[in-house]
């Protein structure tokens, strides 16, 4: 570790090296199909790891979801599901 | 060449503020060190000086500010004594700990209880564990002088540590006496621009300000700041030849100011303006005494003392204050540098108690006697 | 049926919260954070006090914060920030930046109360936000002044003598309006954003601006981590939380349910209150009742 | 080195009278330090104030124990106050008394110098206020001859700028003329 002067931190944001995926049980799955696009998950996301592709849609980022389900909460039409995680 | 005008303490460090420019001042008033408040009030008030007054509701609350301010990136002043540095204790750590090159006079005071409102040096001693840099001044020049010499010490690149001014209460803080101030642009000069060096809060450059430390670097943090006070032992003489240079005026190496030692086979150890009654006992009473002031107490100059007072026929030290049921703290860091020296230790001047000519030659007598070595003397005490 | 790609979210994208911050899933304090920065922007310094938020965002040498952040203690966040906002003015840069503080309950109402009226009083330009989560849960539940009537604490738990809290929770909005501030407003993570809309007015409001947000907290409230948003929805809706502003003295219920729900229906979804009896419920109620006819009586309702 | 004790009463202006003596010897090419007696005293407690005037840098810093010269602003202080206490053999009191006052003052003050002068009058006439500690500083120096009165008009004119200052010095120089030798 780098030790600075008066502990600063140089790098913002650097807590993404803190992969906080693998505190995951159950892992939201949305449906593509079913989205509506209201973007509630992404608003509502805590670790701010749902984010809107021009292509996909919503997308959420497997890394840091720490998998609370609160996106499948606020879904108006339930097109995210809990399921749980394999291994 | 500067001006000499006929000023209190007080007034000596409120003009070194003055003359080195700072951007924000956050202050809390507190018996003795409140005329400092009301003379920056003034400057920042009449234009003579361009600074945000922050007009805190506590002294806790004043050191908070300037961490904040300091972090921001621009040059502060706080001031306090006593109570109001008790208050602050919690945050001293932080702003050594963010390495801010803080300056802050204290007008030495007793602590409570009883209610105190008079001299003595428990208040910084309190905080010597803080890593804040300690100098201690005899005179209102040497006040003047310091402050300035504290922007330069503090903001050094290899020194990165909060500087605390300390003048004793009342005997020099409302005492006056003459003093040269030096033209301000010339102390500018000699200060020069305030330049961050390890971290600014700023939007162009965002930075992480006291941040969590685990087991796995606090230890570091604190290692670095130990060997940023040995760093200090060398700025710290070269600042003050750099000012003598310039102004004239120096106090030894700016570490300690030996008087009289060499030719001494007494030798007394003491801090702050009871160097001056000791030195007028000298010359008055007792030329076979020496005195070594010792200017900075943190870090402190340990080896040079040591030096010193080899092979001298006495060596006592005055405290004015105690470490209750152990040794009074100059007496105890004397020791630990020169374990094989003998040293008497003396405690006198608490709670303003005054500290006369026949104390000192008390005191001198308690070292000739070899009295004091295990367990302080108490001088002009009636318990 | 799958519906049209908007082109923005509802919110601003940039992410100044980055994410593998260690706050618990489901966090209702993250979540309000991270929904402020959305509303304040990078042109922003945070100042914060001790508690959950600045432990879990701050773990040297990583930090999950994209602009400047400073934390010096639990008690002073107000100070420190007057010191940053007054160094921002003596750089004349003051225009240009916005400084925040982003405090706990116990940060903001108990150990730095005097700090933040200290800061009120003087008027610093600085946008005060309180993630209330209604105890102590930086260091396990602890009660303080926001922690509501009955709720059980480690503090204050239930048992044969105590019944949870003693008191109605302290009214910091309303203190820190006494302070004839030009901005203070309440707001909850359920409701992003009427929160953003709230936070964005704090920050043009030149002067000192305070908004107190209610974020739910699932370990420390005894609820599921996916409930977050829920509990807090319940809390506005039972009228136990109540959304307004108070604009240069002007109270304005910024919500009104159309019928108020009972407050059961939030104390039975949180182990916090479930040694509550009917009779305790009851006496909640009547407060509740008794709060919005006088505030109602205040001001004028819009949405 | 000359160690000079005021006594006063609070809102007299004792620790004025020390101050204007300390500008004044610097004026002089003198050196000097002023104090009060730290206390917690407030308006009409009797109150000290010290000063020490040399030749030479001035490094003794404990109180005045055995003054050379004791300056009197209230005469109700004698008998109240040991205001001659630890005074040296040769010492020399200034006091602001009436001449018809003295008769009993002098036998308080027993065998030293005394000098006299009605600063209250000269106070009232000079300024309208019974601040006395300007003209006392005159008389002092009449007295003494410790620094000149040049210097001490010119240590008024700093501590109080303007028209004050004038009536200040004026006081000064009246009791500077009408002090005298008891």
């Amino acid at each position: 570790m780098k030790y600075t002067v008066g502990a600063v931190i140089k790098e913002p944001g650097s807590t993404r090296r803190n992969k906080t995926g693998s505190w995951r049980i159950f892992r939201p799955v949305l449906d593509h199909e079913a989205c509506v696009h209201c973007g509630r998950c992404y608003m509502y996301c805590p670790d701010g790891c749902i984010s809107l592709d021009p292509e996909k849609g919503y997308v959420i980022d497997y890394d840091y979801c720490k998998g609370c389900g609160i996106c499948a909460k606020v879904c108006p039409v339930d097109a995210i599901e809990m399921v749980l995680e394999e291994d | 060449m500067g001006e000499v005008h006929v000023v209190n303490g007080n007034y000596s460090a409120a003009e070194a503020v003055k003359a080195v420019d700072v951007d924000v001042i956050a202050a809390y008033p507190i018996t003795p060190q409140t005329p400092v408040v009301e003379y920056l009030s003034e400057f920042v008030a009449n234009g003579e000086l361009d600074a945000e007054f922050i007009h805190v509701e506590s002294e806790h609350s004043a050191i908070s500010a300037v961490v904040g301010a300091s972090a921001t990136g621009v040059r502060v002043f706080t001031a306090t004594a006593s109570q109001g540095l008790a208050l602050m204790h919690e945050v001293l750590f932080i702003a050594s700990g963010m390495r801010l090159p803080i300056v802050m006079t204290v007008a030495n005071r007793a602590l409570s209880a009883p209610i105190n409102i008079w001299c003595d040096h428990s208040d910084t001693m309190a905080q010597r564990d803080t890593s804040w840099i300690q100098l201690y001044c005899e005179s209102n020049q040497e006040i003047y002088d310091t402050v300035i010499q504290a922007y330069r010490i503090a903001e050094n690149e290899d020194v990165l540590l909060p500087v605390m001014v300390c003048y004793d209460g009342f005997t020099l803080s409302h005492t006056l006496e003459p003093v040269e101030f030096e033209p301000e642009d010339e102390i500018r000069e000699f200060v020069g621009e305030f330049e961050p060096i390890h971290c600014k809060l700023d939007p162009e450059e965002p930075m992480t300000l006291g941040p969590v430390g685990g087991p796995d670097s606090y230890m570091e943090f604190k290692k670095m700041q130990h060997e940023a006070m040995k760093e200090a032992l060398k700025v710290i003489p070269e600042v003050n030849s750099e000012f003598e240079k310039r102004f004239g005026r120096s106090y030894g190496d700016g570490l300690i100011e030996p008087y009289n030692v060499d030719d001494a086979d007494v030798v007394i150890i003491a801090m702050g303006s009871v160097c001056g009654t000791i030195k007028h006992v000298i010359d008055e009473h007792r030329s076979d005494v020496g005195l070594i002031k010792v200017k900075a107490f943190r870090p402190f100059p340990g080896d040079d003392i040591r030096r010193l007072i080899e092979g001298k026929d006495a060596v006592v030290t005055i405290d004015r204050a105690h470490s209750y049921g152990s040794m009074p703290p100059l007496w105890t860091d004397v020791k630990a540098h020169a374990p094989d020296v003998e040293v008497s230790s003396t405690i006198a001047g608490l709670g303003g108690r005054d500290i006369r000519v026949e104390d000192i030659l008390e005191v001198i007598e308690v070292a000739e006697k070899g009295e004091g070595t295990d367990e302080p003397v108490w001088i002009n005490v009636n318990v | 049926m799958p519906g049209r790609i908007p082109k923005r979210p509802p919110l601003p994208e940039e992410e100044l919260l980055a994410p593998g911050h260690r706050a618990c899933a489901g966090c209702g304090s993250a979540l309000c954070l991270r929904l402020c920065m959305k509303a304040l922007g990078p042109d922003t310094v945070v100042v914060m006090p001790t508690g959950c938020m600045e432990v879990t965002t701050t773990p040297y040498p990583e930090t999950a914060w994209e602009v400047p952040w400073i934390h010096v203690a639990f008690e002073n966040a107000a100070a420190v920030a007057s010191g940053v906002e007054a160094a921002l003015k003596a750089l004349d840069k003051k225009d240009d930046v916005t400084v925040a503080v982003f405090a706990g309950d116990g940060g903001t109402v108990d150990i730095g109360f005097q700090a933040l009226s200290g800061m009120l009083e003087r008027g610093h330009d600085v946008v005060y936000v309180c993630y209330d989560n209604e105890a102590y849960m930086n260091t396990g539940v602890q009660r303080s002044g926001a922690t509501p009537m009955f709720a059980v604490t480690t503090t204050t738990p239930a048992g044969r003598r105590w019944k949870g809290e003693f008191r109605p929770k302290k009214d910091a909005p309303r203190i820190a309006a006494a302070h004839d501030i030009p901005y203070v407003a309440t707001a909850c993570v359920s409701h992003p954003q009427d929160l953003v809309k709230k936070v964005q007015k704090a920050k043009e409001i030149e002067g000192p601006a305070y908004v107190h947000v209610l974020c739910p907290c699932p370990p420390g409230w005894g609820y599921d981590s996916s409930e977050t948003v829920e509990i807090g929805e319940l809390a506005v809706d039972t009228g136990m939380w109540m959304l307004y502003e108070i604009e240069e003295g002007e109270f304005r219920l910024t919500y009104k349910p159309r019928e108020r729900k009972p407050v059961e229906e939030y104390l039975k979804r949180q182990k916090r209150f479930s040694h509550l009896t009917e009779e305790e419920i009851q006496r909640i109620q009547r407060m509740v009742d008794e709060r919005w006819e006088e505030l109602e009586k205040e001001g004028s309702t819009t949405d | 080195m000359i160690e000079v004790r005021i006594h006063g009463r609070g809102g007299q202006g004792a620790v004025t009278a020390a101050e204007i003596l300390a500008i004044a010897a610097k004026e002089d090419g003198k050196y000097s330090q002023a104090f009060p007696f730290f206390g917690v005293e407030r308006r009409g407690a009797p109150v000290q104030a010290f000063a020490r005037i040399s030749d030479h840098f001035i490094r003794v810093r404990c109180q005045i124990y055995e003054p050379d010269h004791v300056v009197v602003l209230d005469p109700s202080l004698v008998g109240t106050v040991n205001v001659v206490k630890g005074l040296k053999e040769d010492g020399v009191v200034v006091v602001n008394a009436r001449e018809e006052e003295m008769n009993h003052l002098s036998e308080e003050l027993g065998d030293y110098d005394v000098y006299y002068v009605d600063a209250t009058s000269i106070a009232l006439d000079e300024l309208g206020v019974p601040i006395v500690n300007t003209a006392m500083v005159g008389a002092y120096v009449r007295a003494t001859g410790t620094v000149s009165l040049d210097a001490v008009k010119d240590a008024i004119r700093m501590r109080f700028p303007g028209e004050i200052g004038e009536k200040n010095v004026s006081a000064a120089e009246r009791a500077y003329e009408e002090v005298k030798e008891l």
